[in-house]
């Protein structure tokens, strides 16, 4: 069953976020998220090393090395943006006055127990956390984006966590290559659906029971989402 | 786009009700919305706890809440010549929590920047370790002081943007600025309100993810 | 025997204050420190409200009501001068970055306990702490100016305050009308005296033991201190 | 009057030590002061504690201090992408302290604001609580987390006056305006020094009572 790229699941997220949210997109796969927001939709991003509206990417040749986004590739200011130190952007995260956060996931539990910054494998390099715990902890909305499953087809929606964790009971929606699930109080919910799939062929890549939400919707290959 | 400027005190401060939680920036006169300060005696309501440095002097200032009576707690540090408050203080009618105004601050700032609370060596050895949990840190003694929120945070700026990005002129900046993280709705009175890039991104004190509603004194 | 008027101990105070150091005045009489200060001793004054450089007093029908200090009096910003909120500015004072706070007392004890913020008695109003804590706990060097004795003759220096404290033996250096007593670990030292007093005659006024320094300077009547 | 401007960096290194705990500025190369990296590597000095973000890339960076195996202990949030850690740290040369970044910047502005702590929702239930105390509060569980305070922090500005108040550009201003709040001697980096009186006193970030040096990387 083939899922969305990684294009069209950034424009699928993108589509999702409320207006006029304040919103952090994590390293890596989120970060694409930009790439397809609606300027009219007056989102305003946040770079934890110190920005509040965030720019698209500089014209060739015009990168300020001191003007770079919390992954270190360069960026811009949009109008009306402006620049503080850390700790004033981390009070930001963690004091709970981002609306949306995106983040990559390696696992999500059914109880949206998060684990984002160690594959829990040596790779060759000593572990590094970053800013992944104090999103995790302190956005209003956490979202996750991500593969459905792992390239070796394992689950990454699971019961339990098996990678160290990020932060407990924080997620509360899932975007995958096959799905929108909700982390709900009593389980998990797919709310969206790539057009094609069936509940049964995503819970089979699933770890965690799924159930299907009242108002199902329909994910295009695109990544629009049909009401 | 993103656009918090309303068109009148009223509009700034609606929606708050009885009992809640309000802070007020302002130390003496400069950083006091004093806007703000009216349109809430306007509204009728009853029992606020008042958060903030002082507690009025005379006018309109806070002493309008305390002459209004919609106030049943004020934490502060310095409720001094405050001849409304202290009225009522000693009546009985108002409960008082003094907060030293450093650890006021900080508290605020806690409360804003999602912390549990701090360790301060402030009012060790003195009545304000009264019912506060001591710990001993290094051999130093602290105490553990609570982060403090609100449902409202009024105060003054200079200019403020469309978007709700702040400045402030000299000292009124005081409390204001940390207020503007540690409320559920925080709208702040300035002297002129700008379009969106029209402030230096360098020099923006209070970015406006923190401010919901902008009101400007005189028309901008 | 007549000790030091208010000014004069004003300019005691300024003379002994290290060159170029960062200093905060507090509120009543040590304001007053300021306007003896000699402008090429480079003090930086700070004020807990938010200002560091704090100027002189502005000229009649000058005062601007958003350019205040601690006392809530008009001042100017000297050259070089900043704001910032009171968040910075407690964090100057209780991180240890004035180099000396000179307070006003009701008394202090012989191990440097100060006692400024409450008379403890009912004045028919209610208890105000402001900075003062703060500033005691927090300054690198506490220095108390005040009378020598109450209005009724009573000594302010005492073996052990009567008063609700400020902060526990915090107080280095103790200007009073008659003397400068410097608090050590082993007691209490004259460092300095009014012309024509002597020890004997402090003594009498002062609730703790005293003993002379080695090296003891003379207080001229105009605040002057002679080597 | 007061004028810490210094001649080369060297001069503004200096006192640096043997075991000596040194904060350094930047998140990748905006805010790192690379004159004062480079001048630290030609001290000579041994086992550094070293306390900032990341741990190098390649180059003229803090790579520099792990080819030269000044540094026994880091403290920081993201040591990836770092060759030259990296080999000493799988040889058990150097020991890592690995603190989420958000606390790590909070525990050094507690150190600069004179706290003895602070708790922290970041980490519950985490491999970072180990070794912590848990403090509950209203019902959430908190860390409590410790002050960090250096002998040295060396910071990238950009325009500094002669008294040493300092701005930043941009991004660069990150963990470096804190990081002057929480060391016995401050040494900055600037593009540019000027007159006391020059900068806008409502744009300093970092007032002058925190700087001890700054140095002009071209001459002002």
């Amino acid at each position: 069953m083939k899922g969305l790229e990684r294009q069209q699941l950034a424009r699928m997220v993108a589509s999702q976020l409320p207006r006029e949210s304040f919103v952090n997109l994590g390293i890596g796969a989120p970060t694409h998220v930009a790439d397809y927001m609606d300027p009219e939709s007056g989102v305003i991003l946040h770079s934890e090393n110190g920005i509040l509206n965030v720019g698209p990417a500089p014209a060739l040749g015009e990168a300020n090395f001191d003007l770079i986004n919390a992954g270190k590739s360069p960026v811009t200011l949009a109008r009306g943006g402006s620049f503080f130190d850390s700790s004033m952007s981390f009070a930001m995260m963690r004091g709970g006055h981002i609306d949306v956060a995106v983040l990559g996931a390696f696992e999500v539990s059914q109880n949206g127990d998060l684990a984002n910054w160690n594959t829990g494998r040596d790779e060759g390099e000593p572990p590094g956390v970053g800013g992944a715990m104090d999103l995790a902890v302190g956005a209003k909305q956490i979202w996750v984006m991500m593969e459905h499953v792992t390239r070796e087809g394992a689950p990454r929606i699971v019961a339990e966590c098996t990678l160290p964790l990020t932060a407990k009971r924080v997620v509360s929606r899932v975007f995958t290559s096959l799905a929108i699930v909700e982390v709900m109080p009593d389980g998990l919910v797919v709310s969206a659906m790539l057009r094609g799939a069936r509940l049964e062929d995503v819970q089979a890549r699933t770890g965690a029971p799924l159930r299907l939400a009242p108002h199902m919707r329909t994910i295009e290959p695109d990544g629009k989402v049909a009401e | 786009m993103r656009n918090v400027v309303v068109e009148n005190a009223a509009d700034a401060v609606k929606g708050l009700r009885d009992g809640h939680v309000v802070m007020v920036g302002g130390f003496g006169g400069a950083g006091l919305p004093r806007s703000f300060v009216r349109a809430v005696a306007e509204l009728g309501v009853r029992g606020l706890t008042l958060i903030s440095n002082n507690a009025g002097t005379e006018g309109d200032d806070l002493s309008l809440w305390f002459r209004s009576r919609i106030v049943s707690k004020i934490v502060c540090s310095y409720p001094r010549s405050a001849k409304d408050f202290t009225a009522q203080y000693r009546a009985g009618e108002v409960e008082l929590e003094l907060v030293p105004q450093g650890t006021l601050v900080e508290r605020i700032r806690a409360g804003g920047a999602g912390l549990g609370g701090f360790l301060s060596p402030v009012g060790v050895g003195t009545v304000f370790e009264q019912g506060k949990q001591k710990i001993e840190v290094d051999g130093r003694t602290y105490l553990l002081e609570m982060p403090l929120k609100a449902d409202f945070a009024l105060v003054k700026g200079k200019v403020a943007d469309t978007l709700g990005n702040v400045t402030y002129n000299m000292t009124a900046r005081n409390h204001c600025a940390v207020m503007t993280t540690a409320a559920d709705t925080v709208a702040v009175e300035v002297d002129r309100v700008v379009e969106a890039g029209e402030l230096d991104p360098e020099a923006v004190v209070t970015p406006c993810i923190f401010v919901n509603r902008v009101f400007a004194r005189t028309s901008s």
